[in-house]
C-alpha cells in the first residue's frame, strides 16, 4: 500500500474529520486533497465510522499528536462535544465544518452551510410543487444529529410561514385515520419524518409503505432529507409505478438523485457542495498555518439547489444562491468523484 | 416437523396482524412486494443456515453482500457486459467461500474469527474499489447495457423496465434455491455428511468422509449464495454506497436460520425451515411500517416479537417431546 | 512358561504390522510392537490399560500415522493417511468410544460414508435399497428393524454399540478391529456378537479384538497377542489361552483373590436407600420398589436398554421424579439435582464416561478436584496443597497411567480415563454409592484393585449399588442381585438362588423358578 | 502459556509500528490515551470472555452498553445524584444479565437468539429513554452536579476537570478487574465450575455443579460489566447517541475474548488472554491513525492483520504441540 511509505515529510500538516463514512465525505475529500496540492500542504482526511464521539475522539487526538498545524472537524453534537472542542482549540487552530459548534469554543469559523436555511429551500421546493399545499411525508436517516434536525426545522418552518406552526390534526386518508401535524397547508404524516437508520437498513421500504398508505391521494409531496433517501423513494415510487403521480424533492448530490432530477423525476434538490467544504476547510487552515487569518469566513457557505432547467442566481436571507442545471451539476460530481478514484 | 411449527405460528400471526393493519398492507401488490424482500433476505439465511449446519459461522456475509454489489456495479461501468459480469461477481463469491473455507480446516481457524476479519476485509474492498454505484449510472456510461440491465432486472428481481414491481421474482428465486439446497440436504449424500459433520465431526472423519473438503464446499456455496445477495442488491437498489451496503446483515441471515430451526451447535436445520425463518423479520418490519409505530419504538417491538416468537416456540418443541 | 510364538504361515498372511512405534507428547506410546494377521482368524490383542492397543488399531486404520514401522495387507505394503483410505482398503474400526452422528437415524449411520446412490455425481440416496439393507444388517446384531428410522440419540449406549458393529458389518471389509465392542453389552448381545463374529470368519473375513473380559477372548480368540508398555509382551496359541496365562503376560504376576470379600459380612445391615414405587418422567410405567442396604453390594443386572441406567439416574436427580419417593436411612429425601443428591451422599459413577464422567480437555487433576472442590475451597480460593494431595493420592491408588495430573483426560487410554471417572467419586466420602458398568474398559489389574476398594467401602458400611452387565463381576461381587426387564424390576436373587441362569432368565423376562 | 503467545507477539509488533512510525506516538500521552481506550475495550472484553468460557455468546453487549449510557444521563438529567446513578445503571446491567440468564438456562433458548433479541430490545429501550445526552447536559440542568461528575470522572477515566487526560484510569480499572476475574477464574472453585460448563455441561450437572444458576451468575457479570463500560463510554465521550453509542461493540468484545484466546466452543480462556485481546484494536487503530492511511483501506488493513495475527498464533500453538 503506498500509503503506508512512510516519509516524513516536512509539509505543513492539515487535518480533517468527518463525522461518519459516507460519500457525501468523498467529495469533501476529493476537494480538500485538491486544495492540499494548491496550498502544499499534506492534508490527513480520515471518515470515522458511524456517527460515534467515541470513535471520533481517538482519530483526532491522534492528528493533534502529529502535530497537524490546523484540524477542521464535523462536530456531531455541539453541546455535548463543546468541552473536548474548546481543549482542543487551545492546542491546535480548530475550525468546524458541516456541522458547527458554539462560537466561545475558540473556533476559528465554521465552514458549511445553515441547514435550517437549507432546509428552508427544501420548504420552498415544495411550495413550487404543490403550492395549493397536500400532504407530505419525510423521510430522514436520523432525527438525533444536530444537521437533521436543522433541515428538518427548516423545512416545516418555511412550510409554516405565514400560518401556524405544527398543530396537530387527524385525517382519515384511504380508510385509515393518520395522526399528524399541519404546517401551513400541508399536513405532515405522522407529524413527524420517519427516521430508517441508514442506508444499510432497506431505507426503501419506507417510502414504499408509506406511498402504500397514501395510494391515489392526490398532491402527495415526500422528501428525502439524507442523501440516500431520495433514490430510496424514487425506487419505490418506481416499483409501484407511482413516479409522476406524486412528487419528490430532495437533499445532497446522490448521482441518482442528480440524474432523477434532470429527467424530470424529482422537483429538485438541494446540494451543500462538499467538495467546497474540503477545500475551504484547507485552504482557510492552510493559511492560518502560515500565519494569514484573512481567510477566515464570517458567513455560512450558500447551499445551491438544483432544479431540472437551472435558473438565475437569487440573493434569498442574505445568502447568494446558484440554481444550477442538475446535468451540469452531475458531471461536476462526476469529475469530483473520480479525482479520488471512485 | 415441531420445529417449524413455531415459526409457521409465529409467520401466521404477523400475515394476520398485518393485513388487519391496513387494506393496502393486504393488497397484493404488498404482498408481492413483502415476498420480494423475503426472497432476498432468504438467499443469504440460506447462506447462513448451510454454514450453520456444518457446525460453522459466517460473519463475512454482510461484507461480501456489500462488496459483490459493489463489485458487480464497478464491473459494468468499466465496460463489462452484465452478464459476464454477473459469473464474475459470482467467482468473486466462490473465491472468497474457499478462502475462509480453506483457512477454517487446513489451518484450523476459528470459524468466527476468520470470517470477521472477512468481514473487515471485504467492505475495505468494496470501498476501495467504489464509493457509490447504482444501475443508472452503468447505464448512463454504457447505454447499450441498458436492455441487458433491464432483462436481468427483470428475471431476478421482477421490476419492468419502468422499475414497477411486476412479480415476486426474488421469492421465487429463493424457492427455487430452497428446493436446490433442500435437495442436497434431505435427499443426497452432500446432505448427510453436512448433517454428521455439523454434529460429530470426528464421526464423519472416522466414516471416511471427507470433511475438509466438504466444509470447504459449504463455505464456497455460502459465499457464492451472499454474492448472489449482492446482485440482487444492486439490481433492487437504486444506488449502493459502498461503505453501509449489506452491513449487519450477517446477523439477520444467522437470525433468520435460527429462527428457522437450526442450532448454531450445528448439525439441525431444514431447507423449508430456513424460507420460513428468513420471512419473518420483512413482514415484521413491514407491520411495525404500517402501523405506523413511532421510529423509537421499532428495536424494541421487533426484539420483543421475536424473543416471544422464540420462547413460544420453545414451549411447542417441549410438549411435543413430553407427548410423544 | 516360555512365550510361545504359534506360526502363521505365508500365504495366508492378511496383514502384517512390524516395528509400529508411535510417539505422543510425553507417552511412548507404541515401542516397535509387530502383530500378524492370518486370513479368517481371530486374533485377540490384550494388555493393560495403556499399554497401546488403541494406538496400534488406530495406526492400522489410519486415524493415526505412525513413527516407524511398516504395515502390510496382503502382502502390499500400505499406509492409509485417512479413516477413509482404510475403509475402502478393506480395513474397518469399531473405536473403543462410540462415534456416531446422534443427530442422524439409524440408517443414515450405518451408511455414512459410503450411502447407496443413484444420479451419479448428484449422488441422490437410495432410500429404500438402505433400509433394506439396514433391517438386515440390524437383525444380524439381534436389534429390531424398527430401530432403523430411530435418531441415535434416543437409543440407549448398548445399543449405539450394536449400530457400531453393524455398521462395521456393512462394509466390504478384510480386516475387521473391534476395539472393546462388548464393553457396554450384556451376555446375550455379546452371545450374538460372537455369533456374528463366527459367521465372518467363516467368509474370510480376519478379526482383531481387543476385550478386558478374558472370558470372551478365551472364547473368540484364535491366537491371543499381549501387550505391555508398548511393546509384545507374548503370544498365546489357542490351546495356552487360559486365564492365568493372559494375566501373567499382561501384570508380569499372579492375581490373588480376583473378587475379594474380606470386609464385608456378607448380608447388608439397615437399608439405607430405598425407591419406593418410583415413577420419573421418561421413564417405564411400571413403578420401581427396592433397597439398598448398608455394608452390602447390591448388583443390578438386565439386559441392554432394560433401564437401569435411567432407574440410577432418576435417584441421582437427573430424571424428573413424577411419583413414589426416595427414603434415605428411612426419612424421605427429594432430589431434584445432582448437587442435592451429592449433598445427602448419594453419588453415581456414571455409565458414559466421555458425556457424563469427565470434561475431557481439561486435566486429570482438575476432574479428579471437580466434585470435591466444595471441601477445597478456602476464602483464597482453592486450596493448592490439599488440591494436589488429592491427585497424587487417587492417581497413585488407582494407578493411573499418566505422565502427570496436568494431562488432558482426553489423552488418557479409555481404561485409564475410567479410572479417573472412579478417583474423583471416591474422593468423596460416599453414603450410598452408585456404580453404572464400574469397569468398563478397565484392565484386569485395575479390575482387582477397585474390586479391593468397593469391598472396602462396602466394609465401612458404604452402601454400594453396582449395575453391570458382566456376569462374573455380578456373581463375583454382588451380595443381593436385583435383574430388571424391561424398565420393571422382574425379581430379587441372593445366596442359593443367585446364579447365572437364574439372573438370565429373569433379564429375559422369564419366570422364576 | 503458548495460548498468549501469538497475541503477544501481535501487540508487541503493533506497539513497535506505532512507536517508530512517528516521534510523538511513543510519547507518554499517546501512550496513555491508547492505554486508556484498551481499558474501556478491555471491560466489555471481560464481559463477553466470561460469557464466551461457559460456551454462551452475548450479542446484546452493544445495545446495553448503549443503553447504560443513556440510561446514566438520562438518571441524572432527571435528578439522581452522579453516584447513585452509577449504582442504577449497574442494577440495570444485572438484571439484563439475570433475564438472558434465566432465559437461557430455565426456557433452554439458544444464547445467541435471546441475546440478539436483546441486542434490539435495549437499542430500542435507549432510544425510548433518551436521545442525546452528555455530561454538559447534565451540568447544564444540575449545576450541582458537575462536582460528583467531575470526581468520577477523574477516578474512572482520568480527565482532570477540563477534560485533559491526567492517568489512563480505565486501563488501571481494567487491570484491577481482571485481577479480580483472574482470581475467580484460575483460583477459585467457581472459575472450575465455568471451564467445566463451558467444556461439558453434563459432567459438569453429574459433579454436582449447580449449571443453571453458575450460567445465570455469568450472564449476570457479563452484563453487568457491559453496564460499566456503558457508564465509561458516557464519562468519557462528549455525547452519546441512543441510535449508535455502542453499537457493533459486542464483536469487537468477542473478537477481543477470542484473540486472547478463549474458544467460542467455550471452556476456554485467560484472564491475562483477555487483557491482551482487547489491547489489540486499539493500538491497531492508533497506528492505522498515525501511519495517516487512507480510509478506504484502513477496514481491510485491520482485517489483515487481525488475520495475520491469529494464523501466526496457530503456527505458533501449532509448533509448540509438537515440539512439547
Ligand atoms: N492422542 C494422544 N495424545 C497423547 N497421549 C496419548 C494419545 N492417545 C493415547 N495416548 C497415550 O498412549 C498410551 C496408549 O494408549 P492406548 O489408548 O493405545 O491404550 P490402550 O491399550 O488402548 O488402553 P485401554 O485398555 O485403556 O483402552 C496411553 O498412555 C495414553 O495415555
Ligand atoms: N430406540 C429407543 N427410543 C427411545 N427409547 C429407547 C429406545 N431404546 C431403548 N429405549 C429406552 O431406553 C431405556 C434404556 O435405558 P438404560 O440405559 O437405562 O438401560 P440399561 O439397562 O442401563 O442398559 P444399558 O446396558 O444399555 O446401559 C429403556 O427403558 C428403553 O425404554
Ligand atoms: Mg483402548
Ligand atoms: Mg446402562
Amino acid at each position: 500500500v503506498p500509503a503506508c511509505s512512510n516519509k516524513k515529510s516536512d509539509k505543513i500538516k492539515i487535518g480533517v474529520v468527518t463525522n461518519c463514512t459516507d460519500p457525501f465525505w468523498d467529495l469533501c475529500e476529493a476537494g480538500a486533497m485538491k486544495a492540499g496540492e494548491h496550498y502544499n500542504v499534506e492534508v490527513l482526511f480520515r471518515q470515522p465510522e458511524g456517527m460515534d464521539v467515541a470513535k471520533q475522539m481517538p482519530i483526532v487526538e491522534a492528528f493533534i499528536q502529529q502535530g497537524v498545524k490546523g484540524l477542521a472537524i464535523s462536530v456531531i453534537d455541539p453541546k455535548g462535544q463543546k468541552k473536548d472542542l474548546t481543549r482542543i482549540a487551545s492546542e491546535v487552530p480548530l475550525i468546524t465544518m458541516d456541522n458547527d459548534a458554539d462560537a466561545d469554543t475558540g473556533r476559528l469559523c465554521y465552514v458549511g452551510v445553515d441547514n435550517k436555511e437549507a432546509g428552508r429551500a427544501v420548504g420552498r421546493l415544495v411550495k413550487k410543487a404543490l403550492p395549493n399545499g397536500g400532504i407530505i411525508a419525510m423521510f430522514i436517516g436520523s432525527e438525533l444529529s444536530a444537521n437533521g434536525q436543522g433541515r428538518t426545522q427548516g423545512v416545516l418552518d418555511e412550510l409554516a410561514t405565514p400560518d401556524a406552526n405544527g398543530k396537530p390534526e387527524t385525517r382519515t386518508i384511504n380508510g385509515q385515520a393518520v395522526a399528524g401535524k399541519l404546517y401551513g397547508k400541508y399536513f405532515l404524516m405522522d407529524g413527524a419524518p420517519t427516521t430508517d437508520g441508514g442506508p444499510e437498513k432497506n431505507p426503501q421500504q419506507y417510502p414504499h409503505i408509506m406511498l402504500g398508505r397514501l395510494e391515489n391521494v392526490p398532491d402527495v409531496c415526500m422528501i428525502g432529507l439524507y442523501a440516500y433517501n431520495p433514490p430510496a423513494i424514487l425506487s419505490a415510487a418506481r416499483s409501484k409505478s407511482m413516479v409522476g403521480k406524486i412528487k419528490i424533492v430532495g437533499f445532497d448530490e446522490n448521482p441518482v438523485t442528480l440524474k432523477a432530477v434532470a429527467a424530470g423525476e424529482i422537483e429538485g434538490t438541494v446540494v451543500q457542495d462538499p467538495y467546497n467544504y474540503g477545500y475551504k476547510s484547507v485552504e482557510v487552515l492552510a493559511a492560518v498555518a502560515r500565519g494569514d487569518k484573512s481567510k477566515l469566513l464570517s458567513s455560512p457557505l450558500p447551499y445551491q439547489v438544483v432544479t431540472k432547467d437551472g435558473g438565475e442566481t437569487q440573493t434569498i436571507n442574505g445568502l447568494t444562491i446558484k440554481f444550477p442545471k442538475a446535468t451540469d451539476y452531475e458531471n461536476t460530481v462526476k469529475s469530483q468523484f473520480a479525482s479520488v478514484g471512485k | 416437523m415441531t420445529r417449524i411449527l413455531g415459526v409457521l405460528g409465529l409467520l401466521i400471526v404477523l400475515y394476520a396482524l398485518l393485513i388487519e393493519s391496513n387494506p393496502a398492507a393486504g393488497s397484493s401488490r404488498n404482498l408481492m412486494y413483502v415476498a420480494n424482500i423475503q426472497g432476498r433476505y432468504g438467499v443469504v439465511t440460506l447462506a447462513a443456515a448451510l454454514v450453520i449446519i456444518v457446525g460453522g459461522i459466517d460473519l463475512s456475509i454482510g461484507s461480501v453482500v456489500g462488496c459483490s454489489a459493489v463489485m458487480f456495479g464497478v464491473l459494468m461501468e468499466e465496460g463489462v457486459h452484465p452478464f459476464a459480469a454477473v459469473g464474475w461477481t459470482l467467482l468473486f463469491g466462490v473465491q472468497v467461500g474457499l478462502v475462509n473455507g480453506l483457512l477454517i480446516t487446513k489451518l484450523r481457524l476459528q470459524p468466527f474469527l476468520v470470517t470477521l476479519c472477512g468481514m473487515f476485509i471485504y467492505r475495505g474492498e468494496a470501498r476501495l474499489i467504489g464509493g457509490v454505484v447504482s444501475p443508472a449510472q452503468v447505464i448512463d456510461e454504457h447505454p447499450h447495457f441498458e436492455h441487458s440491465l433491464n432483462t436481468l432486472t427483470y428475471l431476478l428481481i421482477g421490476k419492468n423496465e419502468k422499475g414497477a414491481l411486476v412479480f415476486p421474482a426474488m421469492f421465487i428465486l429463493l424457492l427455487v434455491l430452497a428446493v436446490v439446497i433442500g435437495f442436497f440436504l434431505h435427499r443426497t449424500a452432500y446432505g448427510r455428511y453436512w448433517y454428521a459433520i455439523g454434529h460429530n465431526e470426528l464421526a464423519a472423519k472416522y466414516a471416511g468422509v471427507n470433511v475438509d473438503r466438504q466444509r470447504t464446499i459449504v463455505y464456497v456455496i455460502c459465499s457464492m449464495l451472499a454474492s448472489l445477495g449482492g446482485i440482487l442488491l444492486f439490481l433492487d437498489s437504486s444506488t449502493i454506497q459502498a461503505d453501509s451496503a449489506g452491513a449487519g446483515l450477517e446477523l439477520y441471515a444467522i437470525l433468520g436460520a435460527v429462527l428457522g430451526g437450526c442450532s448454531l451447535r450445528g448439525g439441525e436445520g431444514t431447507a423449508i425451515g430456513m424460507v420460513l425463518g428468513a420471512m419473518v423479520l420483512p413482514v415484521l418490519e413491514t407491520l411495525v411500517s404500517f402501523r405506523g409505530l413511532k421510529n423509537n419504538v421499532i428495536p424494541a417491538v421487533i426484539g420483543l416479537t421475536l424473543l416471544v416468537g422464540t420462547i413460544v416456540d420453545e414451549l411447542i418443541r417441549r410438549r411435543s417431546r413430553v407427548h410423544r | 512358561m516360555p512365550p510361545l510364538r504359534p506360526q502363521v504361515t505365508g500365504a495366508s498372511i492378511r496383514l502384517q504390522v512390524t516395528g509400529a512405534r508411535k510417539q505422543f507428547p510425553g507417552v511412548l506410546a507404541l515401542d516397535g510392537v509387530s502383530i500378524t494377521l492370518a486370513v479368517g482368524e481371530v486374533l485377540a490383542v490384550v494388555g493393560e490399560n495403556g499399554a497401546g492397543k488403541s494406538t496400534l488399531m488406530k495406526i492400522v486404520a489410519g486415524v493415526y500415522d505412525s513413527d516407524a514401522g511398516e504395515i502390510q495387507l496382503d502382502g502390499q505394503p500400505v499406509r492409509f493417511k485417512t479413516p477413509g483410505e482404510a475403509i475402502r482398503a478393506g480395513v474397518s474400526l469399531i473405536h473403543q468410544e462410540l462415534n456416531l452422528a446422534e443427530n442422524l437415524t439409524v440408517t443414515d449411520n450405518l451408511f455414512l460414508g459410503r450411502e447407496l446412490t443413484t444420479g451419479g455425481g448428484l449422488r441422490i440416496l437410495n432410500r429404500r435399497e438402505m433400509s433394506a439393507r439396514a433391517s438386515e444388517l440390524l437383525s444380524r446384531v439381534g436389534l429390531p428393524a424398527s430401530r432403523a428410522f430411530a435418531r441415535v440419540e434416543t437409543l440407549p449406549p448398548g445399543e449405539k454399540q450394536l449400530v457400531e458393529v453393524a455398521r462395521a458389518l456393512g462394509m466390504d471389509v478384510r480386516v475387521l478391529i473391534m476395539d472393546e465392542p462388548t464393553s457396554s453389552l450384556t451376555q446375550k448381545e455379546t452371545e450374538r456378537l460372537y455369533e456374528v463374529i463366527d459367521a465372518l470368519k467363516s467368509t474370510g473375513v480376519s478379526i482383531l479384538y481387543i476385550s478386558h473380559r478374558l472370558a470372551e477372548v478365551k472364547r473368540v480368540a484364535d491366537r491371543v497377542c499381549v501387550l505391555r508398555d508398548g511393546r509384545n509382551a507374548g503370544e498365546l496359541a489357542k490351546a495356552d489361552i487360559t486365564h492365568d496365562n493372559m494375566v501373567r503376560f499382561m501384570v508380569g504376576r499372579d492375581l490373588k483373590q480376583f473378587y475379594p470379600k474380606v470386609h464385608r459380612k456378607g448380608v447388608g445391615g439397615a437399608p439405607v436407600l430405598s425407591a419406593r414405587e418410583l415413577l420419573f418422567r421418561g421413564g417405564p410405567t411400571t413403578p420401581a420398589s427396592f433397597e439398598v442396604r448398608s455394608g452390602e453390594i447390591l448388583g443390578m443386572a438386565g439386559l441392554v436398554g432394560a433401564g437401569r441406567t435411567e432407574l440410577s439416574e432418576a435417584i441421582f436427580g437427573v430424571r424428573h421424579i413424577t411419583g413414589g419417593e426416595i427414603l434415605l436411612d428411612g426419612k424421605p429425601l427429594r432430589v431434584r439435582s445432582p448437587r442435592d443428591a451429592i449433598a445427602a451422599g448419594i453419588l453415581l459413577v456414571p455409565e458414559d464416561r466421555r458425556l457424563h464422567g469427565l470434561v475431557l480437555p481439561e486435566s486429570v487433576g482438575f476432574n479428579l478436584s471437580l466434585p470435591s472442590l466444595d471441601r477445597l475451597a478456602s476464602w483464597f480460593g482453592v486450596r493448592v496443597g490439599a488440591e494436589r494431595e488429592l491427585h497424587r493420592d487417587w492417581i497413585a491408588r488407582l494407578r493411573v497411567k499418566t505422565p502427570s495430573s496436568a494431562q488432558p483426560a482426553a489423552l488418557l487410554s479409555g481404561g485409564n480415563q475410567q479410572k479417573v471417572v472412579y478417583g474423583k467419586w471416591l474422593a468423596r466420602n460416599p453414603k450410598v454409592l452408585i456404580l453404572d458398568e464400574p469397569t468398563r474398559g478397565v484392565d484386569v489389574g485395575a479390575k482387582a484393585e477397585i474390586y479391593a476398594l468397593i469391598d472396602e467401602l462396602a466394609g465401612r458400611g458404604v452402601a454400594v449399588w453396582m449395575i453391570t452387565s458382566d456376569m462374573e463381576e455380578l456373581l463375583g461381587m454382588a451380595d443381593r442381585v436385583v435383574v430388571m426387564h424391561e424398565g420393571h424390576i422382574a425379581g430379587e436373587l441372593s445366596g442359593e438362588t443367585l446364579t447365572e441362569e437364574a439372573v438370565m432368565q429373569l433379564a429375559t423376562g422369564g419366570k422364576r423358578t
